[in-house]
């Protein structure tokens, strides 16, 4: 019962998130398209955090490997996405200058 | 083909029926150009600079009618240079066909292929040559330059550290396209202006350019096919007057341009609306050349009433700018020769289905062949 | 307190880091700092994982961590400048493909559980596969590895149908029955239906099925959230989700399209062809969608009319000029000669507004330019732009030159209803494809654009 | 699942919905839908929360709610217009003596809980105890019933911060002891404090007041919902109490005021007295506060000076003059005679951009009603309004009659920089209480404030 | 333990709030002020939630009582908040008009 | 104290020193005020409209000046005029000092006290009664006025279905407050107009009228306290004219209003630009009255040059709106007199310490007390 007030709350905080979404991002310059959906991809590599336990647990497990496996991508996510944005907005404010 | 343009032969005439820029174009086409010599000297268009675009100059002006297949010109011709065309030749110009029917069975009699401009249809499709546009366009320009200059008040509204200037008042009767520009202008100047028109249609225009519309309920109003204003009743024309009386009487200017097509304008000012105005104030008349649409207008003169209203009553309006008068009225013979023009022959083809053709050929081949003219 | 609250706590500073990077990446100016502190927030929820207890095998874990960076870091760097929108593509399907494989993981970890979990590790694998090979498909289209065109085939809409049918129903047998073989089977069919849904989408649309997919990978993080039952992958998965959508949405109006449209509308170009329409209907468009249009256009041509003397609009149609210019585009106004109801009325109007001589374009001197404008702007004209004048010789205007706003790549035709102009004509412009009206009185409309504009 | 879960979905529905409400009440069109949702979220929580097995006591439940819907609802319909904002004040100082009888009744029930759930009761009377007697106050100074002037006393400042500290202090001691007494301390000592901090403010400030402590009675409710772990009371106690910050603050900025002036103003009015300011400084205010008093006016005078003609600033002049009437306002220009660097600058250019002749008005027919006006837009103009002419017999231009800008309620002055104008002269006016300077090129702030107008 | 967890939850239920709160005021025309002022003050009367639970036990406590008039006072809040923004928003409607 | 305005003597004067209005606020203060009959005749002011605000009419002109303690008028009196004031009397009006010596000694040694409007110091306190200041704002909107007249081509642009007419292109040449009214008025017509003055901060304000400045580095110049422009060596004039030549030579309508305080204005255009300039063009002159700014003007007339150059060089610009000249001229007096009135003893109060009327007054008691006219 307790895992489910837990998992009630999960998507409480779930609901909300999602208006937090939907209030975020109202009305976006055209040029910030790119690196918007660039950079809010890099933080889709959350998974990570899923990833990262999964591949860390002792037991030997299949799944192991496959947390390992999603380790390594989610990481390739993560890093490659924040840099690519990081450099798109670098370019774009010289642009502006 | 050979085009001749001879000089105008009106003292009152300051334009002229090419300029070098039309003449370059018809050169274009493959036309030989002539004009006499002297003809833009009033426009501003010395004879070099036709002949720079590729005029030739002709100083014997009868030879230069005579030896021509088109003659353009702005003003009607005169019995002398009718006589001088060839039979089969054609001829452009301001006609005046309602009041000319003389003339007409001149041309007619002389085998002429005359088109009357003011006969064009004012189709959107002629738009391009309807000298009527473009030079009543003009005129409204004109009108309210002139009155600036003769007015010893100024247009603009002026908060000034003696004192504020109120805008001048003015009332712009006939929101034709005359009427249009000079409300245009009168706007641009500063001045407060109020219009009127029988067409409703015509008081959405004035909005358009920022003026006030008077709106009068004159019961059933229309306009013809062409665009054109119906005539009155005389019970709507009294109805009318008094309701402009009052904006007449505070305005510091008034500018009228009602003309019905064909016939003589409606009087809509009367002596005792004039007797009201201020003094110091402007009347100019657009219609005047035609009679006017104000009691006591001379036409061709400036009077000034005892109560110190001046009555301006030019018949050529148009002709105060005549660069830029003779600039538009010359593309539209190029144009409308441009539209008729057979690439091949390297003729004016009088083709006799066209619309346009239709609505202002008023003789051809001996005979009257426009269908208003006929009887 | 144990470990596991501090571990909470730093995710909730994570996810705080999150919303602020969403927010800040919106607007230029902040964009770069809000992309610095969303990494942070990673970076946080990161370290702070290390700290489970259950995290043990640290080796591997660097060991996988290193392998991820050292890839990511150099393709991103080294990629041109050209390239990177494919290579969000690919990373995207990566995000995915690791979603899927935490989900994978846990159904290996975990082989008996409860009715919801089972149901998040679907959703996981479902949406973290297509996720994946849609990316990947982008990917391919995107860096020319693949053709851009629409890859079409008789009967695809059908088959997609099929295969997202049975992938339900595998659910409910996996959730059922939680059992490998339906495990798989969603696994490989998720896959498929990535590809095959991606397959029929023309390149040019990629851009926004990539900001649609990583709206996905979020939601598939989200999913793999409740799988584990972990706040920060739930709060970061979501917001993602969620502005992703929106951020889909924006980038469809930019383009002048609906999202169905996008999703579907490789299906319909099948079939259409060229078509005349002269025939069709007006389709109206709201202010905010021309709005994003605008905002995206490079080239931009207004064309008054006897409406915008009307409406008295002169004034605001010179703000929003400037404010398009401003924006980075090229303004032109093509004024034809006989627009209004007076020679010269527009160039009245415009002068009163201040528009400066440069700007104001003959017909002439447009036309030949008008198929390279992003956006036409109808302003109250009518008669001067309707094609009937050069295609239909019964017209009473056939043979009037007009100015050609057809040719431009999207037309908004400014009116207030279905009045004709002063030749009292039908137009065809009106009804053709890429022209859209705005109805209403051009001040008010041009003002309500100026109002998008600015906020 | 039990019915716990059951009422939690319902909690979660009731939450969205408050979200929705909130959002809708922020816009004119939807607001009174938005309090419709709002209030079927209300009762959906109060239904759900009914479904507890905890909750037996039906008749006692019943009497309460009956005799709070009646008199609520009594008071409500009964109210003139006028007494509105009274009422509300009322009514929010009921919902934190609510809130503070909660926590004090889950005191009573469980007196041995962990120390949040001791944090959580402490916040939740404190809060709810000052916002209790503060709406009081509020409510009697606003209903007349006291001096609407601030009550001042020496040393006031001094004892509620003594006040303040004790409270700090007791909470230590009750979170530390979990004591009766504390407790009851902490309920008097809050209440005293709502007291205290209310009376220094005047009643001009009420309004401000009473969304202030709608937010506290927010966050008081929020705190309770620790105490209770209760999931709607924390949604949508956070959400009033952080929305309705926000909306304090935009409050105070349509009264050209900071908070910080608001809460402590009244002790600065006791000292200051009216200096009359030939020195002092210029204050700048942002374009965004600007924004904030201009929507709120009635009734606003652009004094145009040579400045906006250097700026060009004649077009969006005029467009802002229509977008402040159609928000209500009435709008007029002063033209002073000598203003710009021609007789009649001004009219050229508010011509062009179009200003009907009925707003233009001659320095002598404005400076009467100079003190109705609630702002004075000074757009570039300096000479033309500069108090000296008046004041300053050692001036150059005294004797010149100016516009009285000075004596609108508040004075915005258009300016690039500090430059003085044609005559080279300080301008006292830009030092005045009532004046704030915005800095940069008219045209630019002018558009800058449409653009607020629009978004 | 679960209980620490379901209270971290909860506060970051509370965090999540308070971003949304934020976001979903952003610029209120001046004649909306009281209303909306009015409006969520209806809504903090939330605490009768609360209110109801004190109220409702079964032991006779003095905590019950001050339920009781919890209740009475949070529902004045709420039904007296509810009507008067109502009243106000219908005015300012006719107003418009 | 009596107040006379006389009838002006000049011929080329349409206007008058008192409208009815002035008169209305004279007689306010307590002042009697008399006109001489026909005064407002050119500027449509009857007598009967003086009589009306509360003046008399006298016909006996020199009555009426001997008889009043304080005469204004608008040009400088005649000897005649002069002997017939009384010892003591207060005389305002133009007077030109600079050029005037023995109109200043008769002054003083009738024991005259003479105010030269010309001389009122232009600081923002004395800008009520500043007539060179109101009058010049006239005169710039009629130097266009005047040559949109005159012109054959018109001002605003117009993209019609006979072509298009670009806009004329006009030069303003100094840029004062004449200046800056004609830069308004062009730009009021449609026409693109560049400007150009010696004084940089004259500049700014051109464009804040929306023209183009023409910018010319000219070095060292500068403007005097009152806000005079200082004269300018030859070479920097050189330079000026020969970056000016193309400028004109491209535009339609060049107007000069530069002046230089106290003598003779520059000549700004020689004969080689204006041979330059396209045929038609116009060129107004409004320092003509002084020698004028361009070569071959000949003050007081119209002349066309060979190459059809039209130069305007009149005297009286601001008197062809001579009503409007007039109600603000007049209300410079009034104000003047209003500044300096005493209301006790109902008389103009010659305070001598006030900064203005020391900028003003030429002579009192019997001498000469300005600074500049002493020696
Ligand atoms: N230039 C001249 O000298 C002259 C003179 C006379 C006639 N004409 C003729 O006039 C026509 C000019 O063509 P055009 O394209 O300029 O105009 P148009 O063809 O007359 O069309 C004007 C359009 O503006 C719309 N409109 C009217 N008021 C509006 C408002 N307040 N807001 C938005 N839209 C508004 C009308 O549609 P809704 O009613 O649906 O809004 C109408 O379709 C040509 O046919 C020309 O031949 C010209
Ligand atoms: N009307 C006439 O006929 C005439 C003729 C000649 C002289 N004058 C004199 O001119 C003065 C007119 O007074 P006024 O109040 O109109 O003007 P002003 O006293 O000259 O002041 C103009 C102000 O505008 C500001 N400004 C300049 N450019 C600006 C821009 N782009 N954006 C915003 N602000 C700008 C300047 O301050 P910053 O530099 O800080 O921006 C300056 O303080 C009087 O002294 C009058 O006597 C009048
Ligand atoms: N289709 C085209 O391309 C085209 C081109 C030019 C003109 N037009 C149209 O032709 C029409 C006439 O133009 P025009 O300027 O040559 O007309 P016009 O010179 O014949 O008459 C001038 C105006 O006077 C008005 N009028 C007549 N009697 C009046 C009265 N009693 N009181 C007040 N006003 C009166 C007329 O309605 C007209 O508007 C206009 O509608 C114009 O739009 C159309
Ligand atoms: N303080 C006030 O209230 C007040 C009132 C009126 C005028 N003024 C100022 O007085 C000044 C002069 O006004 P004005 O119109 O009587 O001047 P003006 O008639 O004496 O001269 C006209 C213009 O010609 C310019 N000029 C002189 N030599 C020139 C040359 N070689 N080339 C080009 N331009 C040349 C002058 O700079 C001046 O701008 C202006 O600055 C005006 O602002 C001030």
């Amino acid at each position: 019962m307790e895992n489910l007030e837990i998992l009630i709350l999960l998507f409480f905080v779930f609901t909300l998130s999602a208006f937090l979404g939907f209030e975020l991002i109202q009305k976006v310059p055209s040029q910030l398209h790119t690196p918007l959906m660039s950079g809010s991809n890099a933080i889709s590599g959350i998974t990570i955090v899923g990833a990262l336990l999964a591949c860390g647990v002792a037991d030997a497990n299949f799944g192991k490997w496959l947390g390992f496996a999603a380790v390594v991508l989610a990481m390739i996510n993560v890093v490659g996405g924040y840099v690519v944005t990081d450099r798109m907005l670098g370019m774009f404010k010289k642009k502006g200058k | 083909m050979k085009i001749f343009a001879p000089k105008e032969s009106d003292s009152i005439e300051t334009r002229a029926a090419l300029d070098p820029a039309a003449v370059k174009k018809l050169v274009g086409l493959g036309a030989e150009v002539s004009v006499e010599t002297g003809i833009g000297g009033r426009c501003d268009h010395p004879d070099a600079s036709y002949q720079e675009t590729g005029a030739t100059i002709i100083s014997d002006r009868a030879a230069g009618i005579s030896g021509a297949d088109l003659v353009v010109r702005v003003r009607k011709p005169s019995s002398e240079d009718v006589a001088l065309l060839r039979s089969g030749t054609i001829h452009i110009s301001f006609l005046d066909p309602f009041h000319e029917s003389s003339l007409i069975s001149e041309f007619a009699s002389r085998g002429i292929s005359a088109i009357s401009l003011e006969m064009i249809p004012r189709s959107t499709l002629a738009q391009k040559m309807d000298a009527i546009s473009s030079q009543a366009n003009l005129a409204g320009y004109v009108a309210v330059i002139l009155a600036a200059d003769r007015m010893t008040t100024i247009f603009p509204m002026m908060m000034t550290p003696a004192g504020t200037i109120s805008p001048a008042k003015v009332f712009v009767l006939g929101i034709g396209v005359a009427g249009l520009q000079a409300i245009a202008t009168a706007k641009r100047l500063g001045a407060r202006v109020t219009a009127f028109d029988v067409r409703p249609e015509a008081l959405e225009q004035a909005e358009s350019l920022g003026a006030k519309a008077l709106r009068i309920d004159l019961g059933e109003t229309g306009s013809t096919a062409q665009g054109y204003a119906k005539e009155l009743t005389p019970e709507q024309i009294a109805k009318q007057i008094a309701a402009q009386a009052k904006v007449c009487a505070e305005s510091d200017l008034v500018i009228t341009t009602a003309k019905v097509f064909g016939r003589k304008p409606p009087i809509l000012i009367k002596a005792d609306v004039v007797a009201q105005m201020k003094h110091g104030s402007v009347i100019v008349d657009l219609a005047a050349e035609t009679g006017g649409n104000v009691e006591g207008i001379v036409p061709g003169e400036e009077v000034l009433t005892d109560n110190g209203v001046r009555l301006i009553g030019l018949a050529n309006y148009e002709g105060r700018v005549a660069k830029h008068a003779t600039q538009v009225l010359a593309a539209n013979f190029a144009n409308m020769i441009e539209h008729f023009w057979d690439a091949e022959s390297k003729t004016f083809a009088l083709r006799r289905d066209d619309e346009i053709l239709k609505g202002c050929l008023i003789t051809h081949d001996g005979e009257i062949v426009h269908e208003r003219f006929k009887s | 307190m144990d470990e596991k609250q501090y571990i909470d706590l730093a995710y909730i500073v994570a996810s705080i880091l999150f919303i602020f990077g969403i927010k800040m990446l919106g607007k230029a100016e902040t964009a770069r700092k809000g992309n610095l502190l969303s990494s942070v927030g990673m970076l946080l929820a990161m370290v702070a994982t290390l700290f489970y207890k259950e995290v043990i095998d640290y080796k591997l874990l660097i060991a996988g961590v290193a392998v991820g960076t050292i890839i990511g870091w150099i393709w991103a760097v080294k990629v041109k400048m050209t390239g990177m929108p494919e290579l969000v593509a690919l990373f995207n399907g990566f995000g995915g493909l690791a979603s899927l494989l935490v989900g994978w993981a846990e159904f290996e970890f975990h082989k008996n559980t409860d009715t919801v979990t089972l149901f998040a590790i679907y959703s996981t694998i479902l949406i973290g596969g297509i996720t994946f090979t849609g990316s990947f498909i982008a990917y391919l289209k995107l860096a020319g590895k693949m053709s851009g065109r629409p890859t079409l085939f008789p009967g695809q809409k059908a088959i997609n149908a099929v295969i997202f049918l049975i992938l339900l129903g595998l659910g409910g047998v996996y959730i059922f029955q939680n059992s490998a073989w339906s495990l798989y089977a969603i696994i490989a069919l998720s896959l498929l239906l990535g590809v095959m849904g991606v397959l029929p989408i023309g390149g040019g649309d990629m851009p926004v099925i990539i900001a649609f997919l990583n709206s996905f990978s979020g939601l598939a993080g989200a999913a793999a959230g409740f799988v584990i039952l972990n706040k920060v992958l739930i709060v970061a998965g979501c917001l993602v989700g969620t502005s992703g959508i929106i951020l889909t949405i924006i980038m469809c109006k930019a383009m002048n399209r609906t999202f169905g449209n996008v999703l579907f509308g490789g299906f319909g170009a099948a079939g259409g062809g060229g078509s005349k329409g002269v025939e069709g209907e007006m389709k109206g468009v709201s202010v905010e969608d021309a709005y994003y249009v605008l905002e995206a256009a490079q080239n931009v041509v207004f064309i008054p009319g006897y409406g915008m003397a009307v409406a008295q609009a002169q004034h605001v149609v010179k703000e929003l000029a400037v404010m398009l210019e401003k924006n980075g585009a090229e303004v032109r106004f093509a004024i034809h000669p006989v627009a209004g109801r007076m020679p010269g009325h527009m160039n009245v109007l415009l002068a009163e507004a201040d528009v400066p001589y440069e700007q104001l374009c003959e017909m002439d001197a447009i036309n030949p330019m008008m198929n390279q404008v992003d956006v036409a702007m109808v302003i109250g004209a009518n008669d001067v732009v309707n094609p009937a004048a050069a295609d239909d010789p019964s017209s009473p205007i056939y043979g009037m030159p007009i100015i050609k706003a057809y040719e431009a790549r999207t037309v908004f035709a400014l009116k207030r209803g279905k009045g004709s102009g002063f030749s009292g004509l039908e137009n065809a412009l009106f009804f053709r494809e890429n022209c859209r009206m705005i109805y209403g009185d051009a001040k008010e409309t041009i003002s309500a654009l100026i109002a998008q504009f600015k906020s």
